[in-house]
């Protein structure tokens, strides 16, 4: 095993870990906005250099600052039991467990075999540019049509005096 | 250096999976809910990238694009919805919202 | 492992443009201030010593030296010191940085010390990454290697600058927020919704700028602009360059927080916005990251739109030493005409109300980049 | 040699639209100004007249071209042989009603020769009630209601009688029960009269049901219910007697249900509920005939199946024996004429069953015009003394309403059977026809002589019993307390257009052959009207004059005769006045046990059974309900967990797989 995917692991896994279990709100939003980074160097780690600068730019830039925006708005409070009840605790856990158990074990028997020369693929911008404008140009179009509709809606939301009849 | 780290990286997805899904069960607080199922999203990215360099397409990488624009929607409408919530509930605690009005 | 050390090796002179650069802006903003506003500024540091003074004194410190040595050694030196003591390059350069370094780390009650000191790093850190992927000077072959001036040759470069430009507000969020404090709370608020509005018309600005020269590549970007005049950016596709660098420019400015979109550290307001919880070196991170930040936007400018190294209508040799110096040169002084320029503005326009700020974001900026990127698409496809 | 006629002809629609129209806007217009309904019920009714008389104009003429050919036929296939004469019909489709694979219905009407009868009958007659209607209802405030009900009646009717196929014969059989039922229960505020009405509606729909089966066999078996094509299939049939006997007693109950048959009768006496006109228009002119009119309508059926004719025979005789002796001891005037038109009925089956199917039709029509004359006369008397109906508290009314009874006396002795009045004709027929019925009849042949004597019987007390009414109401003194009064002349009209129907109704054996008109549509037989001299008819009305006769001895000089003679034979007296009881034995034999019935599966099987299982399934899911709604908790954390868990458990079990 590589340095590099030893690293990414322990950043990501821990990062996860820090969302999860911080008391305090902001941060685990510093922790997902480590662990997004992370995701980001995975990417370019995997040859997707064009999904990296994404990941970074749309999460990092736009969507957790966002977050944490909402979260300075709110002022919101350390919680005081962050691990709700045992019962959905340990339910979570198990069911967890379980999945990356069933699931690990089927990706280590029977990884799939590969299929192209995984070399010749570069996540260049131009090769994805060219999959997104042609075979997937009608799911790009809807991908458009659905962030003007959530821009709409969220717009609607946030009014100070949604539900009473608006201005 | 050129090895092929893909299966791990899948392995990583799925742990990373495990703990942003246990973490939306166990946590109360809306926004952090909002924030685990963006850590399931991004485990999942990991493993289609992942997936998509071991099959040898680029299918898996646009699959990630399209998740990202889903992600970017839902951010902006769930922080928007929480908002809202936080105004009229004055908490944004997932088990004080159980109305399903506001 | 050659390719690590060159690679260190590359980053650290970078490093030094970098804070060569902010350094200079630094002392362009204390003394060009003061020119602006009139005043004498910066000119108390160095020393008061003359030539005959030297001669004359029995000071503790000159005893050891004679007279000859005085003459010729001590008192070109103290002349040159008094020069730039006069125009206050000591004063910023050594005595700001002394004072900073030597005064009290003061931590507000009740906050996470490590993201409190997160917060000038975040400030920092991305901006400096930034110049990674500038090339600095045109290739060279020096003692028969190879040599391109750029830390990491990536191809996407613009992308990149995206990237950090918007990683960057997490500094800013978390100064503001490990503030502990109301003001501090508010200036982040501020910068965060200034960036984020900003960076939408940037983005498209880039993109329009990327459809120019269809690449992401910034070398070949600066390559591009080789030959006539009418090679650069802000030529092209005329008057669709002419209009993103209009938008860029204005986007830069607010971008850095400075000039009239000063608004998160707006000192008559909230004390001083974001940074009002920070002192000594970490304030000065914050000082050092916005300098920076302002010569990382005069560089996308001039590599954008004014030819990078290129000099019009001159054809420098390749792969001369010589002509990377001369080229590294002439980029330089781009840099350092739009970092003025900036620092300038700044100094002269009365800052915009927030809604206004707010209005030339959404209402002007946005549109007006959207509809520059259409006619730009448009061009390329007539053409 | 048979020639059939149709000819498209769209006004045939008109005729039963200018009731409904009728009804609706007599209905409206009268919630505002009650004395309009009347005018537009009768003014829709008279349209509706006119324009039967337009389609009859229409086949006349066919029917003048159709003799001209026919004279040429004859001629050219020499003097005495025979040609038939063909179907006439004037035909108007107005839309498929519905289809069913290959069954399939069009909403047809078709105006044949009966029908044209029929039509004629139903809508002048209407007409004729509907004007006097408007004098007799003139004090009732819901007289709009009863317009609209009278004109729906009327459409129903001219649906029935128009109707080219069984369907819509079907509907406007049912509805005419609807609104015989809506009207018997005018006032329905009264609960005897309201129970008069359920009473009508459910024996009839005893009826209707085998009528309904025979319908049903009928689709079954030949797959169509147009009567043209019915004839057409059925005539060339060949054995299925038994079927045929099987649809025909259907049709045959169903006819005892709607004109008042035994067993089926009894409702008709209580149908006297309503107000008279309705009596004289429904219960004596119109509708209780429609039975005689299917029956004539499905002469092709009822041909083809000897043993159903001779059933029709027996109970129509035992019917008009029966109700005649019933009618004998009635006081109440339309309870007289009430089981009259019972025992005028039966005289008609009789005909039907003779195979005389249209001195059956011409009795109807007879029928029609002096029973109409008497239930208006009647009317009129009941108008005149404040509503008294008792015979007993009348008398020596010709002085107060000489016009009622000028009428009344010229129908009494038309229904009586006095020679050159209508009812001698039809009568006359009818007891002709039994007595040749046997010639065709295997079955009859052995009770010919029982069954005439019977008829003649009842024609005797047919014109005693109606005499007597006619004598205690109108001779003799008042015996009653109120002011009687001659009636309005919107009401005197039509009795003495009717009156004059009945005392010429006879020329519709003269001059206007009936049975040769009736002959496009029916098998008349061989014509031979108006071969009798005047001294044989009188001679043959012999039982109308020995009626009269007795009844006006015994009910002006000798009043105290009936009283001694019932006095003498006590039992006989008892079962007339309890009209053979047939109400009580009906209420034991089926009224009780299906009351008991009917509870019992009320209580067991509805309360019990099916309300158990409906509230038991609501209890059911009311307690699952209970106790899965605590994992609708709201609780988004709740929700995530259920749904990992799922998620994982799918996951396991398809890598299980």
């Amino acid at each position: 095993m590589s340095i590099v995917v030893v690293c990414l692991g322990a950043l990501l896994i821990g990062s996860a870990l820090g969302v999860v279990l911080s008391k305090n709100p902001i941060h685990s939003a510093l922790f997902l906005v480590a662990n997004l980074v992370g995701v980001a160097c995975v990417f370019g780690a995997l040859g997707a250099h064009f999904l990296a600068m994404v990941q970074i730019i749309v999460y990092a830039g736009a969507i957790m600052v966002l977050v944490i925006f909402v979260l300075m708005l709110l002022n919101a409070k350390s919680e005081q039991r962050t691990l709700g009840t045992y019962f959905q605790l340990i339910g979570a856990g198990v069911a967890s467990l379980i999945f990356i158990g069933v699931v690990g074990q089927e990706v280590l028997v029977q990884w799939p075999v590969q299929v192209g020369p995984a070399e010749a693929l570069v996540g260049s911008v131009e090769a994805v540019g060219q999959l997104l404008y042609t075979e997937y140009l009608l799911p790009f179009e809807a991908a458009g049509v659905l962030l003007m509709a959530a821009l709409v809606g969220a717009a609607m939301l946030a009014k100070t005096n949604y539900g009473k009849g608006g201005r | 250096m050129n090895m092929d780290y893909s299966g791990h990286y899948v392995l990583l997805s799925l742990v990373m999976f495990a703990i942003g899904a246990t973490g939306f069960v166990v946590r109360r607080n809306a926004i952090v809910a909002f924030m685990c199922l963006e850590l399931m999203l991004n485990a999942a990215n990991i493993a289609f990238v992942a997936l998509s360099r071991r099959v040898g397409n680029l299918d898996g990488e646009i699959v990630v694009f399209f998740v990202m624009v889903v992600a970017a929607a839902e951010a902006a409408v769930g922080l928007a919805i929480i908002l809202a919530m936080f105004r009229n509930l004055e908490s944004t605690e997932t088990s004080e919202a159980s109305q399903l009005r506001l | 492992m050659n390719a690590v050390i060159g690679i260190f090796i590359k980053g650290f002179i970078v490093q030094q443009v970098t804070l060569g650069l902010a350094s200079f802006c630094t002392w362009v903003e204390r003394k060009g201030s003061a020119l602006i506003q009139d005043r004498v500024g910066a000119n108390r540091a160095g020393t008061n010593l003359v030539v005959g003074d030297l001669l004359k004194t029995n000071n503790l410190f000159l005893k050891p030296f004679s007279l000859a040595i005085r003459l010729l050694v001590l008192a070109p030196v103290f002349a040159v010191i008094r020069f730039l003591g006069s125009i206050g390059v000591i004063n910023t350069l050594l005595n700001d940085a002394l004072k900073a370094l030597l005064k009290e780390d003061f931590v507000p009650a009740g906050t996470n010390v490590f993201l409190h000191a997160l917060g000038p790093f975040m400030a920092v850190f991305p901006v400096f990454l930034a110049f990674a992927v500038i090339p600095l000077a045109p290739d060279a072959v020096i003692f028969g290697v190879p040599i391109r001036f750029q830390v990491a040759e990536i191809s996407t470069g613009v992308l990149f600058l995206l990237a950090m430009g918007s990683i960057a507000v997490y500094g800013v969020v978390l100064a503001g927020w490990t503030g502990n404090n109301k003001f501090s709370l508010m200036g982040a608020l501020r910068a965060a919704a200034q960036m984020i509005s900003y960076e939408l018309a940037m983005g498209i600005a880039f993109a329009t700028i990327v459809l120019h020269f269809s690449t992401f590549d910034l070398y070949q970007i600066i390559d591009a602009q080789g030959g006539s005049l009418f090679n650069w950016g802000v030529w092209f596709m005329f008057p669709t360059g002419f209009i993103a660098f209009i938008i860029l420019f204005i986007v830069g400015m607010a971008e850095t927080k400075r000039g009239p979109f000063d608004l998160p550290e707006s000192e008559s307001e909230l004390v001083a916005g974001y940074f009002t919880e920070y002192s000594g070196m970490k304030f000065l991170l914050f000082w050092l990251g916005e300098f920076a930040e302002i010569a990382l936007f005069s560089i996308v400018l001039t590599t954008f739109f004014f030819g990078g190294w290129h000099v019009p209508f001159v054809t420098l040799p390749e792969g001369a030493w010589w002509a990377a110096l001369i080229g590294h040169g002439v980029f330089m002084g781009k840099v350092l005409f739009f970092c003025v320029l900036q620092i300038t503005i700044r100094w002269t326009l009365p800052r915009f109300r927030y809604d206004q700020l707010m209005n030339i974001g959404w209402k002007m900026l946005l549109p007006l980049s959207i509809i520059n990127l259409l006619a730009a698409a448009v061009f390329k496809l007539l053409s | 040699m048979s020639v059939s006629t149709v000819e498209q002809e769209s006004l045939l629609g008109l005729i039963p639209l200018f009731p409904l129209l009728g009804a609706v806007l007599a209905f409206l217009v009268g919630l505002r100004t009650r004395s309009l309904a009347g005018w537009i019920a009768t003014g829709a009714s008279v349209c509706s007249f006119v324009v039967s008389v337009l389609c009859f104009q229409h086949l006349r003429d066919m029917s003048s071209q159709h003799e001209l050919h026919r004279v040429a036929a004859a001629g050219a296939h020499g003097a005495h042989s025979v040609v038939e004469s063909g179907y006439l019909a004037l035909e108007s489709s107005l839309f498929q009603w519905f289809a069913a694979g290959g069954f399939a219905v069009d909403f047809v009407f078709r105006f044949d020769t009966l029908t044209a009868v029929m039509c004629l009958v139903v809508t002048g007659i209407g007409s004729l009630i509907h004007l006097y209607s408007i004098g007799y209802m003139a004090e009732d405030n819901s007289s709009p209601r009863f317009f609209s009900y009278l004109n729906l009646f009327m459409f129903s009717m001219l649906l029935l009688v128009l109707g080219g196929n069984l369907l819509v014969l079907f509907v406007g059989w049912e509805g005419v029960g609807l609104c015989s039922y809506l009207l018997i229960g005018f006032w329905h505020k009264n609960i005897a009269f309201a129970g008069a009405g359920r009473k009508a509606f459910v024996v009839n729909r005893i009826g209707d049901a085998a009528f309904l089966v025979a319908l049903f066999l009928l689709i079954q078996h030949f797959g169509t219910v147009d009567f043209r094509e019915l004839e057409s299939v059925i005539s060339l049939m060949d054995g299925g007697v038994a079927l045929l006997t099987v649809v025909a007693l259907c049709l045959f109950i169903g006819a005892t249900g709607k004109s008042a048959q035994i067993p089926l009768f009894v409702w008709l006496p209580d149908a006297m509920a309503g107000p008279t006109p309705v009596s004289a228009l429904i219960h004596a002119a119109t509708m209780v005939t429609a039975g005689v009119y299917l029956t004539a309508r499905m002469h092709f059926l009822f041909d083809l199946a000897p043993y159903a004719l001779c059933i029709v025979v027996c109970i129509a005789v035992l019917t008009a024996f029966v109700a005649a002796t019933i009618a004998l001891v009635q006081n109440d005037i339309k309870k007289v004429l009430a089981y009259s038109t019972v025992s005028q009925l039966g005289f008609m089956f009789v005909a039907a069953g003779s195979g005389a199917y249209w001195v059956a039709v011409f009795h109807l029509v007879t029928h029609a015009f002096f029973k109409a004359c008497l239930f208006l006369g009647a009317g009129s008397v009941i108008h005149g003394c404040h509503h008294e109906q008792d015979m007993r508290k009348m008398g020596g009314l010709i002085k107060y309403m000489p016009w009622t009874a000028a009428t009344y006396a010229i129908s009494t002795l038309a229904i009586a059977g006095i020679f050159p009045l209508s009812g001698y004709f039809s009568k006359h027929h009818i007891i002709e026809a039994l007595s040749h019925a046997g010639a065709n009849n295997e079955y009859l042949v052995d009770y010919i002589g029982v069954f005439s004597t019977m008829m003649k019987l009842a024609a005797i007390m047919t014109a005693f019993y109606v005499t007597r009414s006619f004598a205690m109401t109108f001779l003799g003194k008042y015996r009653g307390h109120a002011h009687p009064h001659e009636s309005p002349a919107s009401m005197v009209f039509p009795l003495v257009v009717l009156a004059s129907l009945a005392m010429t109704g006879g020329v519709f054996n003269g001059w206007i052959s009936l049975q040769d008109w009736l002959g496009h549509t029916i098998p008349v037989g061989e014509s031979h009207g108006g071969g009798e001299s005047i001294l044989a008819a009188l001679s043959h009305s012999w039982p109308g004059f020995l009626g009269v006769g007795l009844a006006l001895i015994f009910y002006t000089s000798l009043q105290e005769a009936p009283a001694r003679i019932s006095r003498m034979i006590p039992p006989f007296t008892k079962l007339l006045e309890g009209k053979y009881f047939f109400d009580e034995i009906y209420r034991v034999l089926f009224v009780r046990p299906l009351e008991v019935i009917a509870r019992t599966l009320w209580k067991f099987v509805d309360q019990g059974v099916i309300d158990g299982s409906v509230n038991g399934t609501a209890a059911v899911v009311d307690v699952s309900g209970e106790v899965v709604r605590n994992t609708e908790s709201g609780q988004l954390r709740f929700y995530g967990l259920l749904m990992l868990v799922g998620t994982v458990f799918l996951i396991c079990f398809y890598f299980a797989l």
